[in-house]
C-alpha cells in the first residue's frame, strides 16, 4: 500500500480527513467560479463601440456583491485554518516513548538500526523496517552524505533527513500490512531508486521477527554455502558489506545478515529472487545506474555459491 | 561583413573545444565494461625480482573527469585510507600531497602500488576494489598533489578540514624518488 | 513656464506637414543608428524590450522542449529513452530556463516596452542601464545553453539544495554554471526594476497622479520593488555563498565546520517565493486592461486592485518558511507562515471577483485576449486552492515534493502567467509590430491550449497522492503510476501542438497580417495614443492626462505638452506624487559601452568558475568600460539652465 | 485626430536639479537599497551561524585584530568632510572649489583602499578554517567591493573635471557621488561593529 487514499494509521487518516474537506469546498468553488465567469461571458456579449456606464445605484450593487464575496472567502479561509490548527495540534502530541528506530539515509538506501542496551541485540538491517501494530513507533532520523526525505503515504507525512541535523517524528500503524515508502527530497543520481517497506505485524510476529533478526549466523555446514561464505569474504564484498556472525563487519553498504528475509534488492529496484540477485551482482550499474556498488565480474561456480549463500541469509 | 564571420567562426571552434574539454571532464561513466589493469602491471612470470617495474604513462583513465576523481576521494574514505596516510598528510603511511614518491608517481606505478600493496604494511586491493576503482583512486591520489588537471579536481570535502581541497594545491612536478621510472630503466 | 491654472491655454492648430516635419525632426533626433552597429548599440526601449520578448520567448520554446522530453520518459514505467544523467540535468535546466529566463525576464520585458508608453513618456528612465541588462541576460542564455551542449549541464535541481549542490556531492563544473547564470539573470532583473521605479516616479505625463496611474504600470511597479528585495537574496545564496564555497572553500553550507544546510533553504526560498508573484502580478497587470477594453467598461475597483496588489507584495515576503515545513523547525513558526500562505489568497480573490464584476455589468467582445483571461480564471483559480490546501502543514508534509505540488506550481504559473501572457500577445502584438494575430488561429491556439493543459497537469494531483515523488527519472511498473504519467504526457503533446500554432500565426501575422491603426481595439491607455507600432520618440507631444482612462475622456480637445527640445533627446521630469512638470533631462545617445560591459561581466562570472585570474582580467576590462560610460554620459548639448531651489512650477 | 491644446510649455524648465528631482538620485538610491539589503541578507545569516556554536568566535580560533581596521574606520569618518565639502561646493555650481574637494576625497580614498588589504587579514581567520571565517571574510569582503566601485568613481569623476570642460549637470553628478558615498562609509560602521568587536561582545 502506498497512498494518501489508503490510509493505515490514524494520522493519515486525520490528514486525508481533512484533505476531503478542502477537496469538497474548494471544488465547490471552483466550479462556482467558472459558471459565474462563463454565465457573464455568454449573457454579456454584444456589440457596439459605446462605453457601458451603470447607474451609481446599480454600481453601488455590484460593489455590494464582490465584498460579499470576499466577505465569505475569509469565512471560509478561517474555517480551514482553525480545522488545519486542530489537526496539527493532535499530530504534534508526543506519545510514552515506545520502540524507537533509527534511520539513516544513505546515497541512495535506507540504513535501518534496532537500538538494544544490550549491544550484542543491537540490530542493523536496510531498507525494510519491521513494527508492532497499534503501538506508537519514534523514529529518529538522519542523513549520511546529501538530504533526503522519509515519506510513507500510508502511514504519515514526509520528514527530511539533513546532515547535521537529527529529526525525530512517531505513528501508529493500526491495520496490518506491508507498506511502501520512498525518498521524496531530491538527492542525486539514483533520486528514484530510493525505496523501502515498513512492514506492520502484530506483536507476536514481530517478537518473532526481532529475536530472529537480532540472531548471528553459525558457520553453514553445507559445502556450496560455505564456499558461497568463502567466495563472499574473499571476493570485495566484505570491503563494504557485513554479515553478523563473519569477519565481514564493514558498513559502507547495507548490512547483509538476514539478507534473504528482506523482499527487495537495491532499495526495492528488484524483487528478492536469486535470478535478479545475479543480474544485480555481476553487473549492478546496468540496474541502477551511478550506485555504489561495483560490478563484481564472478564465474558461475563461485557466483551460483555466493548466490545460494546470500539467498539462505533468512 | 566578412569579419563578422571570422570572428563568428572563432567563436565557433572555440566552442567546440569547449565542449571537447568539458565533455571529458563532466562525463558520469556510469556503465561502462570493467577497465582493464595495465598492461606492464601483470606479472609476466612469477619470477619477476623486487617490486613491479611499470612502463609510464602520463595520464590515468580518471585523471580529467571530475565525476570519477570525486568517487575515488569517497572511496578514499570509505576505505579508511587515511588511517595510515591520513587524508594524504602522512602518517604511518607516506604522505600523499607532497611531491615525494616512493614508488613512483605515474598512474600505473600507483595503480600497481594500490592493487598489489607495498612492503611495511600497505595491502593489496586487487581483490577488495575493482580496477575501475582502483583507477579512481589513482585519479585522487594524483589530484592531492596536483598531478591532474586542476579544472577536475575535487573542492571542499564536508568534512573537518584536516588539508586543503586538491583545487587548491598547486600544480606539481613529482620528484620521482626511489624508483625509477620505466624511461630510465636500463 | 508653464500656463498658470484657471487662465484658458491656446489651442495649437497645427497643419498636417508641420506634424510631418516635427515627427521626421524628432524620428532622426531619437532612432537608433541603421545597421549592424546600430543593433549593437541601441539603447531604446521598445527595441531592447522587443529583443527581451524574443529572446524569453524563445527560451519558454526551449524550456518546451526540456519539459517533452521529460514527459516522454516518464510516459511508460522504466523507460529507457534518457539515462538519470540526462533527465537530472534536463528538469534542472528547465525549471532554471522556465523561472529565470523565461518568465521573469518576460514579464519584466513588457515593462520595459509598455510601462514608458503608458505612463506617456518619451524613453525609459536609464536606457543605457536597460541596454546592459539585455545583453547580460543575453549572455546567461548562451552560456548555459552552451554548457548544456557540452555536457555541463547543471544538475541538482534549479533549487539547488546543499549539500548536494556542494562541492562535495556534485564534483566539476556543473553547478558553478547554475551559480553563475543566476547571477546574470538577477542582474537583469535588477536593472531592469530600478528602470520601471524611476520611470514610474518621475517620467509620468502631466497630471497622471498616484491614484491615475494605470494598473498595468501599477503592477509592473509593485513587481519592481519585490525584485529589489528578492533578487539580492538569490544572488548572496548562489554567488557569495554556494559559489564560494564550491571555488574557495568556505563552509557556509558545510555542517561539518559550523555550516548550515538549512540556510541555504531559507535564503533560496526568502527569494523563490516571492518570485512566483513576481512572475504572477505582472500577468494580473495584463489582466486589467483587457478586461476593461473588451467589456467596453471601466474596471470595478480600482482602489482594491491597486491595495490587492500592495498586499499581495507584502505577504509573499512571509511565506517562504512553507516550503520547508517538512524540515525540522518550530512547530509555532510553522502556523505562522500557515496563516500568512492562506491569507495572500484574500487579495487574489479580491481581483477575480473585481474582473467578474467589470464583465457581468459590461458588454462583451468574445475576442482572443478575453478568451485567455476566462481560460485564465478557470485554470488559475484551481491552482489557487490547491495553494490553500498547500498552506496547512500537515497536509503539505503528505504533498510536499510531489507530483501534486507540480500540478500545483503548473497550474499557477501557466494558468496565472503564461495565459494572461499569451492573451497580452494577442492584445499588445498590432502596438508592437502594427499588424493584428489571427483571429482563427488564435481561437484554435486557446483551445489546444487550455486542454492540453489540463489533461497535463490535472492527472499529476492524483499521481502525488499516489505517492509519486517529483524529480524521479523513471518509476517502476508495480507502483501503477503508468496510465495517469500516459496521460499527462498527451496533454503535454497538446500544448506543444497548441504553442506551435501560435507561432505559426505569429510569424505569419507579423509578415502580413491586417494592418491595424493607433487604437484597434478601442482602449483606453494612453500607449494606444502613440502610432503602431510606436514611433522612435514615443509621442509627438507629450499628453496631458485628466483622468484613468485618458483616451476614453468625452473631452474635443487633447491637452499635451509643447516645448520639448527637437535638437536633443529631451525628456521631461515630473513630481513624484502629483506629476506637475518640474524639470527637463537629456537621454543619452546611442552608446557600445552597455554591450562592452556585459561582455565584461560574463568574463568576469564565467571567468570565476575557472581561475581568479580572468577575476582580475574582467575587472581591469570593466573599469575601461565604466570609464567610458561615465566620460560620453557627461556631456551636454544644448543651453543648461540650473534649477531654483524650489520647483519651478509650485505656483500650479 | 483630436484637436491640440497646449496644457504645458516646458521649454524653460530646468535642466540641472539635484536631489530627489534628478534622475541620477533616484537610480542611486535604487543601488543602494540593493546592496544595503544584500549586507543586511549577509549579516542576518553570520548571527544565523552563530547560532552553531557555543563560543563566538569559535574554539582555538583568534579573536579578530582591532588595530588596522580602527585606524581605518577613522580615516573613513574624516573622509566624510572632503567628500561633504564637495557635494556643498556643487549646489553652489563653484567649479573651483568642487575640484579641490574632489582631488582632497580621491587622495583620502587611497589609505583606506590600501589599509582594507591588512583590514581583511585582521580578520585572523582564513576563510576556508570554518563557517565564522567564511562568514566574516564574505562581508567584509562584499564591502570591499562597493568601496572599489565608489572609489573608482570619484577617480573619474575627478579626472573628467581636469581632462574636459564639463557640464553644469556635472556638478549634480558630484552631488550624488557624494551621496553614495555617505552611503558607503555609513553602511562600513554597523559592519565594523559587528565582524571587529562583535566577537569580544557575543
Amino acid at each position: 500500500m502506498h497512498s494518501f487514499f489508503h490510509p493505515g494509521s490514524p494520522h493519515a487518516n486525520a490528514v486525508a480527513h481533512l484533505w476531503w474537506w478542502m477537496f469538497g469546498v474548494g471544488g465547490a468553488i471552483w466550479i462556482g467560479v467558472t459558471l459565474v465567469a462563463l454565465y457573464a461571458a455568454f449573457t454579456r456579449r454584444g456589440s457596439g463601440d459605446g462605453l457601458v456606464e451603470p447607474p451609481a445605484a446599480e454600481h453601488r450593487r455590484i460593489e455590494r456583491v464582490v465584498s460579499a464575496a470576499t466577505f465569505v472567502t475569509i469565512l471560509i479561509l478561517a474555517g480551514f485554518l482553525v480545522y488545519d490548527f486542530s489537526v496539527g495540534r493532535a499530530l504534534a502530541a508526543h506519545p510514552q516513548r515506545g520502540l524507537t528506530i533509527d534511520v539513516t539515509g544513505h546515497q541512495w538506501w535506507w540504513e535501518v538500526t534496532y537500538e538494544n542496551p544490550d549491544p550484542s541485540r543491537r540490530l542493523v538491517t536496510a531498507n525494510e523496517m519491521h513494527v508492532p501494530v497499534g503501538e506508537p513507533v519514534q523514529f529518529t532520523l538522519r542523513a549520511a552524505d546529501v538530504i533526503h526525505s522519509f515519506w510513507a503515504p500510508s502511514l504519515d507525512g514526509k520528514r527530511d533527513l539533513i546532515p547535521g541535523y537529527t529529526s525525530s517524528f512517531w505513528f501508529t500503524a493500526d491495520t496490518a500490512g506491508v507498506y511502501r515508502g520512498q525518498c521524496a527530497e531530491f538527492c542525486g543520481l539514483e533520486h528514484a531508486k530510493m525505496a523501502f517497506y515498513i512492514v506492520a505485524d502484530p506483536r507476536p510476529r514481530f517478537e518473532a521477527w526481532l529475536k530472529a533478526a537480532s540472531q548471528s549466523h553459525q558457520a553453514p555446514a553445507d559445502p556450496t554455502l560455505a564456499y558461497g561464505e568463502r567466495v563472499f569474504l574473499a571476493s570485495g564484498c566484505a570491503t563494504c558489506h557485513s554479515i553478523s556472525g563473519t569477519q565481514a563487519f564493514a558498513t559502507v553498504g547495507p548490512n547483509l545478515s538476514h539478507f534473504a528475509s528482506r523482499s527487495t534488492i537495491a532499495a526495492g529496484t528488484l524483487t528478492n529472487t536469486s535470478v535478479n540477485l545475479t543480474r544485480w551482482i555481476l553487473n549492478p550499474q546496468v540496474v541502477k545506474p551511478g550506485v555504489g556498488m561495483p560490478a563484481v565480474p564472478l564465474d558461475s561456480g563461485p557466483l551460483t555459491a555466493l548466490v545460494a549463500y546470500l539467498e539462505s541469509l533468512k | 561583413m566578412p569579419s563578422v564571420a571570422r570572428a563568428y567562426r572563432y567563436v565557433v571552434v572555440a566552442t567546440v573545444f569547449a565542449t571537447a574539454a568539458a565533455c571529458e571532464r563532466e562525463e558520469r561513466r556510469l556503465n561502462e565494461p570493467p577497465l582493464s589493469t595495465p598492461g606492464a602491471f601483470v606479472p609476466q612470470s612469477p619470477l619477476q625480482p623486487g617490486p613491479t617495474l611499470v612502463a609510464d604513462t602520463t595520464e590515468g583513465p580518471f585523471d580529467d573527469n571530475a565525476y570519477g576523481t570525486a568517487e575515488g576521494q569517497k572511496l578514499f574514505g570509505q576505505m579508511n585510507c587515511s588511517g595510515c596516510h591520513a587524508n594524504g598528510g602522512g602518517n604511518m603511511g607516506p604522505a600523499l600531497m607532497d611531491d615525494q614518491w616512493i614508488y613512483g608517481s605515474t598512474p600505473n606505478q600507483i595503480f600497481a602500488s594500490i592493487a598489489e600493496g607495498r612492503p611495511n604494511g600497505m595491502p593489496s586491493w586487487r581483490y577488495r576494489l575493482t580496477n575501475q576503482q582502483i583507477w579512481q583512486l589513482v585519479a585522487y591520489v594524483r589530484s592531492l598533489s596536483g598531478l591532474t588537471p586542476k579544472g577536475a579536481r575535487p573542492a571542499r570535502d564536508d568534512h573537518m578540514m584536516i588539508k586543503p581541497a586538491p583545487n587548491q594545491t598547486p600544480n606539481a612536478k613529482p620528484k620521482n624518488a626511489g624508483l625509477p621510472g620505466a624511461s630510465q630503466r636500463p | 513656464m508653464s500656463a498658470p491654472r484657471g487662465q484658458q491655454p491656446a489651442t495649437v492648430t497645427l497643419a498636417g506637414d508641420d506634424l510631418a516635419r516635427d515627427s521626421a525632426t524628432l524620428e532622426a533626433l531619437w532612432r537608433d543608428c541603421p545597421g549592424f552597429w546600430g543593433w549593437l548599440t541601441a539603447v531604446d526601449h521598445k527595441s531592447i524590450g522587443k529583443r527581451y520578448i524574443i529572446t524569453a520567448f524563445l527560451m519558454f520554446l526551449a524550456g518546451g522542449i526540456e519539459a517533452a522530453l521529460m514527459r516522454a520518459q516518464l510516459a511508460r514505467p522504466e523507460n529507457t529513452l534518457l539515462g538519470p544523467d540526462q533527465y537530472n540535468q534536463i528538469f534542472t535546466t528547465h525549471g532554471t530556463t522556465m523561472m529565470f529566463l523565461f518568465a521573469v525576464p518576460m514579464m519584466t520585458a513588457m515593462g520595459i516596452y509598455f510601462v514608458p508608453l503608458m505612463v506617456g513618456a518619451r524613453s525609459i528612465a536609464f536606457p543605457r542601464l536597460n541596454a546592459f541588462g539585455y545583453w547580460t541576460y543575453l549572455v546567461g542564455v548562451v552560456f548555459l545553453y552552451v554548457c548544456l551542449f557540452a555536457n555541463t549541464g547543471p544538475d541538482a535541481g534549479w533549487f539547488a539544495y546543499t549539500p548536494l549542490s556542494g562541492p562535495a556531492y556534485s564534483p566539476g563544473h556543473r553547478v558553478d554554471v547554475w551559480a553563475q547564470l543566476v547571477t546574470f539573470t538577477e542582474i537583469a532583473a535588477l536593472a531592469a526594476a530600478v528602470n520601471v521605479i524611476v520611470t514610474t516616479f518621475k517620467m509620468r505625463a502631466p497630471g497622471m497622479s498616484l491614484n491615475r496611474i494605470p494598473l498595468f504600470v501599477w503592477a509592473q511597479l509593485v513587481v519592481a520593488f519585490m525584485i529589489v528585495f528578492a533578487m539580492p537574496a538569490v544572488a548572496t545564496g548562489s554567488t557569495l555563498m554556494l559559489a564560494a564555497d564550491r571555488a574557495v572553500n568556505t563552509h557556509w553550507f558545510n555542517a561539518a565546520e559550523g555550516g548550515d544546510a538549512l540556510l541555504w533553504q531559507h535564503i533560496f526560498w526568502f527569494f523563490g517565493h516571492p518570485e512566483v508573484y513576481i512572475i504572477f502580478l505582472p500577468a494580473l497587470g495584463f489582466v486589467t486592461p483587457i478586461v476593461e477594453t473588451f467589456s467596453r467598461r471601466k474596471v470595478v475597483g480600482y482602489t482594491a486592485l491597486v491595495l490587492a496588489n500592495i498586499t499581495t507584495a507584502f505577504f509573499a515576503f512571509g511565506l517562504w518558511v512553507h516550503h520547508m515545513f517538512a524540515t525540522p523547525i518550530p512547530e509555532l513558526g510553522q502556523s505562522l507562515f500557515t496563516a500568512a500562505s492562506m491569507l495572500i489568497a484574500i487579495p487574489t480573490g479580491v481581483q477575480i471577483f473585481c474582473w467578474i464584476a467589470t464583465m457581468w455589468s459590461g458588454r462583451l467582445r468574445l475576442a482572443t485576449p478575453l478568451l485567455f483571461v476566462l481560460g485564465f480564471i478557470f485554470t488559475f483559480v484551481n491552482g489557487g486552492i490547491t495553494g490553500v490546501m498547500l498552506a496547512s502543514v500537515a497536509f503539505d508534509k503528505q504533498a510536499h515534493d510531489t507530483f501534486f505540488v507540480v500540478a500545483h506550481l503548473h497550474y499557477v504559473l501557466v494558468g496565472g502567467a503564461v495565459m494572461p501572457l499569451f492573451g497580452a500577445f494577442y492584445y499588445w502584438f498590432p502596438k508592437i509590430t502594427g499588424r493584428l494575430l489571427g483571429e482563427t488561429l488564435g481561437k484554435w491556439h486557446f483551445w489546444l491550449f487550455l486542454i492540453g493543459v489540463n489533461v497535463a497537469f490535472f492527472p499529476m494531483h492524483v499521481l502525488g497522492l499516489n505517492g509519486m515523488p517529483r524529480r524521479v527519472y523513471t518509476y517502476l511498473a508495480a507502483t501503477g503510476w503508468g496510465p495517469l504519467n500516459l496521460v499527462a504526457s498527451l496533454g503535454a503533446t497538446t500544448i506543444a501542438l497548441s504553442v506551435l500554432l501560435f507561432v505559426i500565426n505569429a510569424v505569419w501575422s507579423w509578415m502580413g497580417g491586417a494592418p491595424a491603426g493607433a487604437d484597434p481595439w478601442g482602449s483606453s491607455g494612453l500607449e494606444w495614443a502613440a502610432a503602431s507600432p510606436a514611433p522612435s520618440y514615443n509621442f509627438l507631444h507629450i499628453p496631458v492626462v485628466t483622468s484613468r482612462h485618458p483616451l476614453w475622456d468625452p473631452i474635443a480637445e487633447r491637452p499635451v505638452v509643447t516645448g520639448l527640445s527637437t535638437t536633443r533627446r529631451e525628456v521631461l521630469i515630473t513630481t513624484t506624487f502629483d506629476a506637475r512638470p518640474d524639470s527637463l533631462h537629456q537621454h543619452p545617445d546611442a552608446s557600445i559601452w552597455p554591450l562592452y560591459l556585459a561582455l565584461c561581466m560574463g568574463v568576469t562570472f564565467i571567468g570565476s568558475i575557472f581561475t581568479p585570474y580572468l577575476v582580475l582580467v574582467g575587472l581591469a576590462l570593466s573599469l575601461i568600460g565604466i570609464a567610458g560610460w561615465g566620460w560620453t554620459g557627461t556631456r551636454a548639448s544644448g543651453p543648461e539652465r540650473v534649477a531654483t531651489p524650489r520647483p519651478v512650477t509650485e505656483g500650479l | 485626430m483630436k484637436a491640440l491644446r497646449t496644457e504645458f510649455d516646458v521649454s524653460e524648465l530646468p535642466t540641472v536639479t539635484f536631489g530627489h528631482r534628478s534622475l541620477m538620485w533616484w537610480g542611486t538610491l535604487g543601488f543602494m537599497v540593493i546592496e544595503g539589503w544584500t549586507i543586511a541578507l549577509l549579516v542576518a545569516s553570520y548571527f544565523y551561524l552563530r547560532q552553531n556554536y557555543e563560543a563566538w568566535p569559535p574554539l582555538r580560533t583568534p579573536y579578530p585584530r582591532l588595530l588596522i581596521p580602527t585606524i581605518n574606520l577613522a580615516i573613513m569618518l574624516v573622509s566624510f568632510v572632503p567628500v561633504y565639502r564637495a557635494a556643498v561646493a556643487a549646489k553652489r555650481l563653484d567649479e573651483a572649489a568642487v575640484k579641490r574637494w574632489l582631488v582632497a576625497s580621491s587622495v583620502i580614498a587611497l589609505p583606506i583602499l590600501m589599509l582594507r588589504w591588512w583590514e581583511l587579514w585582521a580578520i585572523n581567520t582564513r576563510w576556508d578554517t570554518n563557517a565564522y571565517g567564511s562568514a566574516a571574510w564574505v562581508i567584509v569582503g562584499f564591502h570591499t567591493s562597493l568601496l572599489l566601485l565608489d572609489i573608482a568613481d570619484t577617480w573619474g569623476l575627478t579626472l573628467f573635471y581636469f581632462l574636459k570642460k564639463m557640464p553644469l549637470k556635472a556638478f549634480s553628478d558630484t552631488a550624488d557621488n557624494s551621496f553614495y558615498w555617505y552611503f558607503t562609509v555609513g553602511i562600513w560602521i554597523p559592519i565594523y561593529l559587528i565582524v571587529y568587536v562583535g566577537p569580544r561582545v557575543f
